[in-house]
């Protein structure tokens, strides 16, 4: 099993296969940097995104492109009719974080129900065959699907960076995430950051249920172990560190990948666990190498972020 | 009626479950999910007994309740330091790895599950006497419940519900608070645990996952979260309606999820409109 | 010479690069009511956390009593330091009876098995913290809302059930965090009048306050502090009489 | 005479019948209850079964019913879950007191048998594979043949007839996995052949990579994949990673699905399946005729077959009792499958019942040619 050829087979195929855990995860820890969020309901995110692409594309024949946008849309405007009809409210009421949980996990459940009563409970795939050409590059196997994979998340990953670095709304985002009531009295709208923050992830969590759509079966109950695994990495990542986490989740999906060299597969699962667990008791705060360094909020951040800039 | 007395033994149990969970939640606001692993380990403990060593059930049952106490208080030390959403995340990871465990290991019957689990209480009022068993059990853990949240220590135990810090700087110490609320309801979980894996004879991990923490905070929140009525309301409602809707002969393609969709609808509508769940007043719990 | 009741000596804390507590020494007597009064982030509230055992120094050593004061929160408090917080963080689905007997320091009810039992020292200690309570209530001529839920209360009555809340703890140390920030009229009073008579009884208690006007009302000496140092300690009239302070402290304030 | 009545109320057309058959509804009916994952991950299988129940049970109806009485069944809903259908079970033993309940997946198999054993109710599997089945007490019966009985005739085929000696065994990570798997491990060992890799895999992984990995290592010349509804998943990432080693699974691997989700890389796959094919017994095309009028292909055909088939047994059961005179209590049910013992089955063939709780089925061998399953070998 040390044959280098091997060895780097693992590594393609787990990089190849952690671009949607990649997705999931920053969507999740984006939502919850920017809205202090655990967001369970990204998982019925997950499912409706998934069947509207299915349908669309399965039963009412639309074209791909068209299929994928309509996900989108439906996608992102569920996002926002939950932000502004239940979690604006929650936060307005000053719930604890339990009632969010609870409000967030429920939701998903409900979605998956509802899923189950109009899709039933078969597992599909977006295309009926999950077969995808392969080439042999110096003897290891690059499916077209591991190419569009890793291509997707990485245009995903740096369209956020672009985002955040060079428009106005992304610094919002950003100012939001560091001081809402700051930011707010910069004339910064949290609300729209919100929004804007849960639309992204919308388009993150799309992106990675189609590439799980086209490689695994679905059914309405695998969102909810999907979301698991992005709150691992999100936390291992460190909190408020959206791109630590994405790279986080490719760490996982690595060591779950070559943990095949020392255990039996069947083990893997209990390592994912097994590490999230280890990493709350010895950094009940995030690892602290990674963790932000600015323990009060900066004004300066907000006030550079609000400062009218001239060329976004 | 059979059918009567085993659905009465189910809503016994989830009263215990839920009680204790809600004296964890509830009451004590510490936010962990982890509950139907203890309920496991109790269930896990007393079958693995019963089985090997043929002692009688009483004996197997306690010794669950023991490892299932023995598991929260190490749970406790290592992780109740950690507050809020960590602990949630925590907690869920030390259910799903151990869930995992079981699921992996030969002796516990893996995925598969233990089906030899000895019979007990032979005859034709087997039923009856579970629920006897199960309803004074119930009672007694209800009654442990109010009578250690009326006094003094149920008072601290409130207080640091809603303000740690501020508990803290009167004086109280709050972690050993936390260990023996958190032993005590695993210790009831473990209780329930045992007496279910007695009287159904078939455990299964299965049975013990996140859909099982959900129904669990589901009857807690649904009856009354951090009232003593609540979580038995909860239970009642939980096990006896669905039980009610397969009497409806619907098409059974419909049953299963317009359950579900009946079930999580009435959270987030109560989650919304009547947070403080069935039985509860204003204010009477964490749940604002 | 009245008795000493805390004394800080060499206090200093840091927060990664910023100093909130620079080298700070402190007595305080019984009957002293002391003011603590300087810029934002000039340290004051930190101060309270360090010696009620929030955050642990850098460097120094308190004393309460003549005893070297350490440990958690939990144990100096029922070593005798009370302390009430600017937002007050009462508990806010007990009702104001329980809020304040969470608080006796010679709590019956930390034993769950013990509390559960109801023995007679547990109903003699609790008799004993309502009864204290009830006259601190009637002191402060509350008695009528003492099963009232807090959050449903006005926030100065909130603001008076803080401090009944603490003077549950009868240890001789008191640590006020903004007692009269938002206190009006009759509440203004009594608030004055029950610390006074506090201090008469033998606490020694310290006071944050922003607002100078109520320091004087309240204290009769004061500390000036700035960037985690004292500058001064003096009468309330000569701080505030001390052009340099006074630009020092509306300089910062405004800013 | 066996043969006779088994025609009669299963199949048989004679119009002289059809008036019993209308008398027979005015009588009290006979029952069963069967427990079904009818939602849940499983109920395009569970579903379909119970479309199949219902199909065998008006047919038989339509034929005169059971010793002049209507055959009626209850379904309740286990999503395939032991909780859930310990609860039915319960139910269909005290409310609608049946003395005789058709189950399948093993778990929920092993959850009721603890309460059919207590209630003295017949539990009859008619799905489940699993070995234990044979060893969960006096009242559970298996009309289906468990793990051992295909998968003990694919590895001696695959050793003996295919002459393969190298064999990774790969499993998910659950009681039908498991118990497989080691049958499996266990039979192509003794015939000879060795194992070189044998790996389990989480129900919930989707990526196979490092298992296969790890079984092309061993250099097999045969891979068993002894999965669920992941399986397509798994052989298309062997076939991706350049694996065309000769490939093995036992009867979940026969279904449509998997053709269209792999195309081309199912090609020279190799099934089992334990019941025949309408073209080797023409009843199974009456069967194919009803689900034509449901209107869409069926799922799991020989599962399918064995629906009916436990359905035309219960009938027989009472069939016995009804003709001895003996009240329809689960002990009587029983004793009357132990009685007949040799049952000639319309959709299966011969089923034999005997005191160890196992039954003996012809195994059908197919190999996918030309996108389609095409029958490779009989072994009995």
């Amino acid at each position: 099993m040390t044959d280098p050829v091997i060895l780097l087979q693992i590594l393609w195929t787990g990089i190849a296969m952690s671009s949607y855990f990649v997705l999931f995860t920053v969507a999740f820890a984006l939502t919850l940097k920017v809205e202090k969020l655990w967001n369970f309901a990204q998982a019925g995110l997950m499912g409706i995104a998934f069947y509207t692409m299915f349908y669309l594309l399965n039963a009412a024949h639309w074209p791909v492109w068209l299929g994928v946008a309509a996900a989108i849309v439906m996608t992102s405007a569920v996002t926002v009719a939950v932000e502004i009809w239940a979690i604006a409210v929650l936060r307005k009421r000053h719930s604890s974080g339990l009632i969010f949980f609870i409000f967030t996990l429920i939701f998903s459940q409900f979605v998956a129900f509802l899923l189950t009563l109009m899709f039933g409970t078969e597992p599909e795939t977006i295309f009926p065959s999950v077969m995808s050409p392969v080439r042999i590059v110096g003897g290891i196997a690059v499916s077209d699907w591991d190419l569009s994979a890793v291509g997707i998340t990485l245009a995903m990953l740096i369209g956020l960076y672009l985002l955040i670095r060079y428009t106005r709304d992304g610094q919002f985002m950003l100012a939001v995430s560091d001081n809402e009531k700051l930011a707010e009295i910069y004339g910064i709208s949290a609300r729209r950051a919100y929004i804007l923050s849960g639309i992204v992830s919308a388009l993150m969590i799309c992106a990675g249920i189609w590439l799980y759509g086209t490689r695994a079966g679905v059914t309405p109950d695998v969102p909810i172990g999907l979301i698991l695994t992005a709150v691992i990495a999100t936390l291992i990542g460190g909190l408020g560190r959206v791109f630590s986490a994405a790279i986080a989740a490719v760490g996982l999906a690595l060591l779950q990948s070559f943990s095949i060299l020392f255990i039996s597969s069947k083990w893997q699962t209990l390592l994912l666990y097994g590490v999230l667990f280890f990493a709350l008791l010895l950094f009940p705060r995030g690892i602290p190498a990674w963790r932000v360094k600015r323990i009060r909020p900066s004004p300066q951040t907000v006030a550079a972020a609000a400062a009218p800039q001239g060329g976004s | 009626m059979d059918y009567l007395a085993s659905a009465g033994v189910l809503i016994a149990l989830y009263v215990m479950l839920a009680a204790s969970y809600n004296l964890i939640i509830g009451y004590g606001g510490l936010n962990t999910i982890a509950h139907p692993i203890f309920f496991a380990i109790g269930a896990y403990t007393a079958s693995l007994l019963g089985i090997n060593t043929g002692w009688p059930a009483v004996i197997c049952i306690l010794a669950g309740i023991g490892v299932a106490v023995v598991a929260s208080v190490a749970l406790a030390i290592t992780t109740l330091r950690i507050s809020g959403d960590y602990l949630l995340i925590a907690s869920l990871g030390f259910q799903l790895g151990l869930l995992q465990a079981v699921n992996n290991v030969e002796f516990t019957g893996g995925p598969s599950g233990l089906s030899n689990i000895p019979l007990t209480l032979a005859g034709p009022y087997r039923s009856w006497l579970y629920l006897l068993i199960c309803t004074l059990l119930a009672a007694v853990v209800v009654w442990l419940v109010w009578r250690s949240m009326v006094g003094p220590f149920g008072r601290a135990v409130r207080a640091m519900r809603d303000d740690e810090l501020a508990c803290a700087a009167l004086g109280r110490g709050l972690f050993a608070m936390k260990v023996v609320i958190f032993a005590f309801g695993c210790g009831v979980a473990g209780l329930a645990g045992g007496l279910y894996a007695y009287y159904f004879q078939y455990i299964s991990p299965e049975q013990f996952n996140v859909a099982q923490s959900a129904t669990i905070l589901t009857m807690v929140v649904l009856g009354g979260i951090g009232t003593i009525w609540g979580p038995v309301v909860g239970a009642f409602v939980l096990v006896a309606l669905p039980q009610a809707i397969t009497f409806l002969q619907l098409p059974s393609s419909l049953v299963g999820p317009l359950q579900g969709l009946i079930f999580t609808s009435l959270v987030i509508v109560f989650l919304f409109l009547r947070p403080y769940g069935l039985v509860g007043k204003r204010m009477a719990g964490a749940a604002h | 010479m009245t008795q000493e009741i805390l004394r800080l000596e060499n206090i200093s804390k840091r927060f990664g690069g910023i100093v909130v507590a620079d080298n700070i020494s402190l007595t305080l007597h019984a009957g002293d009511v002391l003011g603590l009064i300087g810029p934002n982030g000039a340290g004051k509230t930190t101060l309270f956390n360090l010696i009620s055992g929030l955050f642990r120094p850098d460097a120094g050593r308190i004393f309460l009593q003549g005893e070297l004061l350490t440990g958690p929160l939990y144990r100096r408090a029922r070593a005798g330091v009370a302390r009430t917080w600017q937002h007050m963080r009462l508990f806010r689905t007990l009702t104001v009876l329980e809020n304040m007997m969470v608080a006796p320091r010679d709590y019956p009810g930390e034993s769950m098995l013990q509390s559960m039992a109801g023995a007679g020292s547990v109903r003699r200690a609790e008799k004993s913290a309502r009864d204290r309570a009830m006259h601190l209530l009637e002191r402060m001529a509350l008695a009528h809302i003492a099963d009232t839920i807090v959050v449903d209360l006005p926030f100065g009555q909130q603001k008076l059930i803080g401090l009944a809340r603490a003077l549950m703890n009868d240890g001789r140390c008191l640590l006020l965090d903004e007692p009269m920030a938002g206190v009006e009229d009759s509440n203004y009073e009594t608030m004055q009048r029950i610390v006074r008579d506090e201090a008469a009884a033998g606490r020694a208690v310290c006071v944050v306050e922003h607002n100078v006007s109520f320091i004087k009302d309240l204290c009769t000496e004061a500390v000036f502090m700035s960037f985690g140092r004292i500058l001064q300690r003096g009468s309330v009239d000569d701080l505030t009489r001390s052009r340099e302070l006074t630009e020092l402290y509306f300089g910062i304030a405004d800013a | 005479m066996n043969v006779n009545v088994t025609r009669r109320l299963a199949l048989s057309l004679p119009a002289a019948l059809l008036a019993r058959g209308a008398f027979a509804q005015q009588k009290e009916p006979v029952r069963f209850g069967a427990l079904m994952p009818t939602t849940g991950p499983e109920a395009g299988y569970g579903l379909d079964f119970v479309k199949t129940y219902e199909m065998a049970v008006k047919d038989i109806n339509d034929n005169g019913g059971v010793s002049g009485r209507p055959l009626e069944m209850i379904v309740l809903d286990t999503q395939a879950k032991p909780e859930l259908a310990i609860n039915a079970a319960n139910k269909l033993i005290d409310v609608d007191k049946v003395p005789v309940i058709i189950t399948a997946w093993s778990s929920v198999v092993k959850a009721v048998a603890p309460i059919a054993n207590r209630n003295a109710v017949l539990e009859l599997n008619m799905g489940a594979n699993s070995p234990d089945i044979a060893n969960l007490g006096e009242y559970v019966y298996t009309v289906f043949p468990l793990a051992e009985v295909d998968v003990t005739a694919l590895a001696n085929y695959t050793k003996g007839k295919l002459g393969k000696s190298r064999a990774a065994v790969l499993y998910i990570n659950n009681d039908t996995g498991i118990g497989g798997a080691k049958i499996y491990r266990d039979v192509f060992t003794k015939a000879g052949g060795e194992v070189v890799a044998f790996e389990g895999y989480d129900p919930k992984s989707t990526d196979f990579t490092g298992v296969l990995l790890k079984a092309r290592v061993g250099n097999p010349d045969v891979v068993h994949i002894h999965g669920l509804s992941e399986l397509p998943q798994v052989i298309a990432q062997m076939r991706q990673l350049g694996m065309q080693q000769q490939v093995t699974s036992y009867s979940a691997g026969y279904n449509p699905k998997l053709l269209a989700q792999l195309g081309p890389a199912a090609e020279g796959l190799i099934v089992t399946s334990l019941a025949p094919t309408a073209s080797n017994n023409p009843n199974v095309a009456k069967l194919l005729d009803l689900w034509k009028q449901v209107g869409r292909a069926p799922n799991g055909l020989p599962y399918l077959q064995y629906a009916w088939d436990s359905t035309v047994v219960v009938a027989q059961l009472y069939d016995w009792i009804g003709k001895n005179n003996l009240p329809p209590t689960g002990e009587n049910l029983r004793k009357a499958l132990l009685t007949i013992g040799t049952f000639d089955l319309p959709m299966t063939g011969k089923l034999v019942v005997t005191d160890d709780h196992r039954v003996n089925k012809p195994v059908y061998l197919y190999v996918v040619k030309n996108g389609q399953f095409s029958l490779l070998d009989t072994i009995s």
